[in-house]
């Protein structure tokens, strides 16, 4: 029972990471009708905006005067933080603590420039275009901005920690009656999935209780229409782009502490995200939640001992036997609609 | 006893009865028109003869034989063809090859394996083709592609694609909705021309009541879902129910 | 000629011509100059170029045609070569039996999954490919290591039965004693021009391959796969049931896969799990696309296009720069390599990410267009553009001609 | 990259006066007089430096990259001389290879079998490179290493760690200087027993594929041999980035140790996850919860930052070992300072194998006398040596494998700088490393004769 609770909750974090993207790619299929192969790179710059602000958190200049010898022997200065020299040891450090919490204010107005950017610049010259040529300009994109990344923070992945107080483990068991030291999960992993859930449901509140959420959805059952009523509906469409970008590098940076991040993470995700969005049916938002919660659950399940030892491997293939069987059974997936994406 | 009879036929999406108890007789080789006010059921009584939809209730029998639960492509090879509100063509092909298609396929729909034939070899079924195009008026634009046709032009050659199969039955969806008048009047001769020349049913769904008066020569009336009249021409021109339900409508519009 | 009209015949004519002399035109730099950083001519890459060729032929019999997207073609590629190698294990070195089963295997294989995949379209038949190949790439690397030799990929080794093999039959593919890797060099001045074995018969192959595909293309066949792409709606209603039809392309483009993949493995013996993943899937797309998709020579444009880069781009380092630019003063040739470095060696992802962007961006109909825009201006305008060429380029459809 | 540097303009014009001398219009059956590949016919040598440049192991492949550069150089005659100074052969004048100077290539693996072979192809068929060196997979050295016994050239596999490469898969041309599974093993086990005692029940976590699998074969014989036992072995898909999954079952499973049988990203990724799910503070059965990593990767144990702390593994050598472990690692000091000098940062354990590597190869045509593969492969066979930073070593003639010391550490506490990830804990012994060439977990393969190819 407590194994199957633990992996109820793995599943449900990993959902809430998958659901997270698919909303994205969703937003941007279902307004722009566009299949963007970049939103992966996207995660990945959210998650770098984290390792960025730890990096501009820890600038530093040498000390004066040396405190030892390095490798080399070679007199060595130690480094002084410009952060604790300005603000001050305490705030200093505690921001420098808090610097993955304190990445998303500073990647919200960078996700969405890169988005704005993205799309005037780029994609909006692939409305018309064949979904084949967004695959292949988006899939460029794509290479070009994780080799950019790597160029300048290399390939390794480099390690981000969450807070002091957010790290470590929780006894998630104690609070629904169960002994001490049995569902034992770590904090952070709770933030992510709480941190998800409000992403997710802020999205929907935005899409259904605002006008321009309105006219957004509306735009995406019939974009000539709308256009007909007089509504500027391809500003609307750049803003929501904007979003899906916001939403995407937010789920990197909230991502960065659980996995290191590293230049090539958006495309690991990439396969995935397009399996989550299908899965759940092209241009369906709860689809795509659906779909990111179930496939995050069943592969949880299927990694456990018990169900690997009936069926070896199973784990490496459970996502796309899923798929598969879902979309054999339901044509367009869990809540697609009719004619989207499929000529 | 008509080459199509529908009895009965019923339709519900969710909420909304689409048809209920529609019978229908097309007798061969007349002009059938069935016409009907917007949302009268016309489009889901088309889709259910083509196979497109499976009515609730009821059935339809062509020549003879239920199409019920059979597949578009299976009611085609029993001899219905059907033209489109929009053209449906093969826009990224020639007109050439548009009207070779149709051609090609057996009236059996067998697959055909001919990887290794050439198209430019099969002498029986170009001049076929040519033949039509002919017929079509279209051949001086055999080598044009036919997305870059003009709107009266996918038209004919769509009409000319399904006649080339043939068909015993020839089902026509607004042909020639959003037309200009010359165009429209041009459709209209093709078709009386079709029907005099040739051994086909025609059934029409129609909106203009031009081409309805010009064409038919019996009309039945949807209103709601359910036939209200069938009758001639000219009686249905009189009509009171008709006019109440359909071309009151019209008037006031 | 051989049933083909004057253009195709030309077309047949100027690629054979190609992959003839390629070991000397892809060679056109003396082998000590430094610009022989730049020659392609060596066997392996050869062999890359018109295997890859295959590959990119193949597909788009599948793609460009009838418009199915399958993300799953390298899982035919990797069943080749495995199927390949177990023959050359187990019966004999002789690569015609080889290349037959790879064929035959992957033939049966893309029967299953396309009859599956073939029940739904559009994006959902490609995620369907996708996930059966992405199922076959972690399964080979994995559980199925038995059969697959898993990480390290398998290989022949000295004491594998060959039960047809005769003690003294070579121990290296071969067609009939002729072994793959042998090769004749010729040097002439200060260029030196290899020609192999296994280039030729892979170029062989690769014609045959060539010619079958125009052949498809303009069949009655190939006609049917095209109306297919264009209106599935239109054929349902002509009577004609699309399934046949594009499972049988789906076969046809599975077994050119699994023929290039039953080559890469008698060109050198191994058989590698990462030739499944989809990462070389999506590599066979974006081949096609980028040299034009459903055009007849657009998809050998792109597969030799990417390649180049993979094996050329990736081998320039740092010293090979610094050699190009010693002539220029030191201050200006250290900025010159530093500004062209990121772009080359390890960084020859982003040159290919930044092609593929540019490609699209300016040549919607991929290299093939780049070529008729190249030709165009050489023609003079002299005669007058009879059909709606420009608008169909512009939509990115072209109709298959070159 | 040095601004004068003669040698670079020396070059161009050795290629000149090269292309020169071959402008007589001549036909000739390749390399029929020379009797082996690729033998160097003007007065370079060219040697192919096979790393990955682009994928996960990027960095690591640079790094390799770097000190083929600097062993390069050393060859040449410039630099410092690095670890020629100390290398107790003196076969290596200064003066390249037997008087003929070394040029290299350099491409890219991908860390992919295919990949990798195609790139070690070109740099045999088009640029006739002599020796292949390098690479950060077992996968791929097995295939590139299978590639150069085809083709006839000699290949000293770069960072490798599976038993496979000079076990079953083991080949005439290929030699491997890293150490490996089995090694990994035997060194941790006494210390394992020193630090967490005799009585302890271990959890697997194992890659699923073939590295992995030696390498939880090899580390549960040695742990059970003490008297450990196996709760359970795991095998994780290589493509997993999440590994929270396997990781929480391990709480209750009544395991004390949990051993992480991954490489990479891969590693990084399930330490950071173990130690997320708190179980560096958990007690169980009275005893202190405890992650062993088999096989560190001082660059990866970077990106997995302050959760490597107390974390024990091995390695094969260490920058910091002759500081630490005294004169037995000569070497070591040495070429850490012309690495260091020229870089920036200290070498990691992947670029001095693959510096060692090729000082190896160098000093063994040179000995020989000739670049003939069969030569060189007499030369290495059974050669011992000392100086290169491990301390006396055996290159054994019946499988390939340099037997050394092996290294155990343990991520350290208050790291001084971000190189200095470790401590040595201890420095097991050769003889304790050492196994039969039939041992079962190395059986099976078959060296065959060397091929010196055309």
């Amino acid at each position: 029972m407590d194994a199957i609770l633990l992996q109820l909750l793995n599943g449900l974090d990993k959902g809430s990471a998958y659901a997270l993207i698919a909303l994205g790619l969703t937003l941007i299929f279902g307004t722009l009708g566009v299949v963007n192969f970049a939103h992966g790179a996207i995660f990945m710059i959210g998650s770098f905006c984290a390792v960025t602000l730890s990096k501009i958190f820890a600038l530093s200049h040498k000390a004066a005067e040396p405190s030892g010898k390095d490798f080399l022997g070679n007199p060595k200065y130690d480094d002084v933080l410009y952060i604790t020299e300005w603000f001050g040891d305490d705030i200093g450090n505690w921001m420098i603590d808090w610097s993955v919490p304190l990445a998303i204010l500073f990647a919200i107005p960078i996700m969405l420039f890169i988005g704005y950017v993205m799309e005037r610049g780029l994609i909006k010259h692939f409305y018309k275009r064949p979904h084949a040529d967004q695959i292949l300009v988006t899939f460029g994109l794509a290479i070009v901005l994780q080799e950019v990344i790597k160029y300048f923070y290399g390939a390794n992945p480099i390690p981000t920690s969450s807070p002091e107080a957010l790290r470590g483990s929780f006894d998630f068991g104690v609070l629904i009656g169960f002994d001490p030291d049995v569902i034992i999960y770590p904090v952070w992993r709770l933030v992510y999935f709480t941190f998800s859930t409000l992403i997710i449901g802020a999205v929907f509140a935005f899409l259904q209780f605002t006008t321009f959420g309105m006219v957004v959805r509306a735009g995406m059952a019939d974009r000539e229409t709308v256009g007909l009523l007089g509504i500027n509906i391809d500003k609307r469409f750049t803003i929501m782009f904007g979003i899906a970008a916001a939403v995407a590098g937010l789920a990197g940076v909230m991502y960065a502490p659980i996995n290191s991040p590293n230049y090539h993470m958006g495309m690991d995700f990439l396969v995935l995200s397009f399996v989550v969005v299908v899965v759940g049916g092209m241009g369906s938002l709860p689809g795509a939640v659906l779909a990111g919660f179930l496939l995050g659950i069943v592969e949880s399940f299927a990694s456990m001992n018990e169900i690997k030892a009936i069926i070896p491997g199973i784990d490496q293939i459970i996502i796309y036997v899923v798929a598969i069987v879902i979309l054999l059974t339901r044509p367009r997936g869990l809540m697609g609609r009719k004619g989207v994406m499929e000529e | 006893m008509g080459i199509l009879e529908v009895k009965n036929v019923g339709k519900r999406f969710g909420g909304l009865q689409a048809l209920s108890n529609v019978n229908l007789s097309v007798a061969e080789n007349s002009v059938h028109a069935i016409i009907g006010p917007n949302g009268a059921g016309k489009s889901t009584l088309l889709n259910c003869l083509v196979g497109k939809l499976v009515p609730d209730t009821g059935s339809v029998m062509f020549d003879g034989q239920s199409v019920l639960g059979r597949k578009p492509y299976e009611i085609n090879q029993m001899g219905i063809s059907r033209v489109f509100q929009t053209p449906e063509i093969f826009g990224d092909l020639t007109v050439m090859e548009n009207m070779l298609i149709p051609c090609f396929a057996k009236r059996d729909g067998a697959f055909q394996m001919n990887a290794l034939s050439r198209v430019i070899a099969q002498g029986e079924v170009i001049s076929k083709a040519e033949e039509m195009l002919v017929d079509m008026n279209m051949a001086n634009k055999r080598h044009m592609i036919a997305s870059s046709l003009s709107r009266g032009d996918k038209r004919r050659l769509e009409i000319g694609m399904c006649l080339s199969q043939q068909p015993r039955l020839l089902l026509l969806d607004e042909p020639t909705a959003g037309m200009a008048r010359a165009d429209t009047n041009n459709t209209i001769d093709l078709l009386k021309q079709i029907s005099d020349e040739r051994d086909i049913t025609i059934a029409i769904i129609e909106h203009d009541m031009h081409v309805v008066f010009s064409l038919a020569n019996r009309i039945t009336v949807l209103a709601q879902g359910t036939p209200l009249v069938e009758d001639t021409p000219d009686n249905i021109k009189g009509h009171p129910k008709v006019k109440e339900a359909y071309l009151g409508e019209t008037q006031a519009a | 000629m051989l049933g083909l009209d004057k253009k195709d015949t030309l077309m047949l004519l100027v690629v054979t011509a190609l992959v003839v002399f390629a070991p000397i035109l892809l060679n056109p730099f003396p082998a000590e100059s430094s610009m022989a950083q730049f020659n392609a001519g060596y066997p392996d890459l050869m062999q890359r170029f018109v295997i890859f060729g295959i590959l990119a032929i193949g597909f788009n019999i599948l793609f460009g045609l009838t418009g199915y997207l399958s993300f799953g073609h390298a899982a035919f590629l990797g069943v080749g070569s495995y199927s390949a190698v177990w023959m050359m294990k187990l019966l004999t070195m002789n690569v015609i039996p080889a290349i037959l089963l790879s064929v035959i295997v992957a033939g049966l294989f893309s029967v299953l999954i396309g009859y599956i995949s073939l029940r739904r379209s559009g994006i959902y038949f490609s995620i369907l490919t996708l996930a059966f190949a992405q199922m076959s790439f972690n399964l080979a690397y994995s559980v199925l290591t038995p059969i697959t030799n898993g990480e390290t990929g398998l290989q022949i080794t000295l004491n594998d039965p060959r039960i047809l093999d005769g003690a003294n039959a070579p121990a290296y593919p071969n067609l009939f004693g002729a072994q793959m890797n042998e090769a004749t060099t010729l040097f002439f001045g200060g260029w030196s021009f290899t020609f192999s074995v296994g280039y030729y018969l892979c170029g062989i192959i690769m014609l045959l391959s060539f010619y079958l595909s125009i052949r498809i293309f303009r069949s009655p066949f190939g006609m049917m796969l095209r109306a297919v792409k264009s209106n599935q709606q239109r054929m349902n209603y002509t009577g004609l049931n699309t399934k046949p039809y594009t499972l049988a392309a789906f076969v046809i483009s599975g077994m050119y896969a699994g023929l290039a993949g039953g080559l890469l493995a008698s060109m050198d013996p191994l058989a590698g799990a990462e030739r499944m993943q989809w990462t070389a899937s999506g590599e066979v797309v974006l081949m096609t696309i980028l040299g034009g998709a459903g055009t007849l020579i657009g998809p050998i444009l792109g597969a030799g296009f990417i390649k180049y880069f993979e094996n050329i781009f990736s081998k320039i380092n740092e010293a090979t720069l610094e050699a190009w630019f010693a002539f220029l003063p030191a201050g200006l040739e250290d900025f010159v390599v530093a500004i062209i470095y990121p772009f080359v060696g390890k960084g020859w992802h982003l040159t290919l990410g930044l092609l593929f962007m540019l490609v699209v961006i300016f040549l919607p109909g991929g290299l093939v267009e780049g070529g008729q825009r190249v030709a165009k201006l050489f023609r003079r305008r002299d005669r007058q553009t009879t059909d709606a060429e420009p608008d169909t380029t512009r939509q990115g459809q072209i109709p298959p001609a070159e | 990259m040095s601004i004068f540097n003669p040698t670079r303009r020396g070059l161009i014009q050795t290629g000149v006066v090269a292309g020169a001398g071959l402008a007589l219009p001549t036909y000739l059956r390749a390399d029929s007089h020379a009797g082996f590949t690729n033998a160097p016919a003007g007065d370079t040598v060219t040697l192919g430096f096979n790393v990955p440049q682009t994928g996960p192991y990027a960095d690591e492949g640079a790094d390799e990259l770097r000190a083929f550069e600097l062993a390069v150089e050393h060859l040449n005659g410039e630099g410092d001389g690095g670890m020629m100074q100390t290398f107790s052969s003196k076969a290596l004048e200064g003066n390249g290879i037997m008087g003929k100077k070394v040029a290299y290539v350099t491409g890219d693996t991908q860390t992919k079998s295919d990949a990798a072979r195609a790139s070690a192809k070109s740099m045999i068929e088009k640029d006739g490179a002599i020796m292949i060196s390098g690479g950060s997979s077992s996968g791929v050295a097995v295939a590139v290493q299978s590639l150069c016994q085809e083709t006839g050239v000699v290949f000293m596999a770069g960072l490798t760690h599976s038993n496979d490469t000079t076990g079953k898969d083991k080949k005439a041309n290929g030699f491997r200087h890293f150490f490996n599974a089995y090694m990994s093993a035997a060194a941790l086990a006494p210390v394992l027993k020193q630090l967490y005692g005799e009585d302890r029940s271990a959890y697997h976590l194992t890659a699923d594929y073939t590295w992995g699998w030696t390498q939880q074969e090899s580390i549960q014989a040695a742990t059970e041999a003490l008297g450990w036992s196996t709760i359970n072995d795991v095998r994780t898909p290589l493509a997993a980035t999440d590994f929270s999954s396997y990781i929480a079952p391990v709480l209750n499973s009544g395991a004390d140790v949990l051993i992480l049988n991954h490489y990479g990203g891969n590693m990084v990724n399930s330490l950071t996850n173990a130690v997320q799910f708190g179980l560096r503070d958990k007690q169980v059965n009275g005893k202190n919860f405890e992650i062993v990593v088999p096989l560190y990767s001082e660059l990866m144990a970077r990106g997995a930052g302050e959760n490597i702390t107390g974390i024990v593994g091995s390695q094969n050598w260490d920058w910091k070992l002759e500081n630490e472990k005294g004169e037995r690692y000569a070497g070591t000091n040495a070429f850490v300072k012309s690495f260091g000098e020229k870089y920036g940062f200290p070498p990691s354990q992947a670029a001095q194998t693959c510096y060692a590597q090729t000082l190896l190869y160098a000093d063994a045509v040179a000995r020989g006398g000739s670049f003939n593969p069969c030569s060189v492969g007499e030369a290495l066979e059974g050669f011992e040596f000392d100086g290169l930073g491990n301390g006396p070593t055996l290159y054994r003639a019946g499988d390939h494998q340099c037997f050394k010391d092996v290294l155990v550490v343990r991520g350290k506490e208050n790291p001084e700088n971000e190189y200095d990830l470790v401590e040595i804990v201890e420095v097991t012994p050769a003889d304790q490393v050492t196994y039969e060439v039939d041992h079962p977990m190395f059986a099976g393969g078959d060296l065959g004769q060397c091929n010196p190819g055309a």
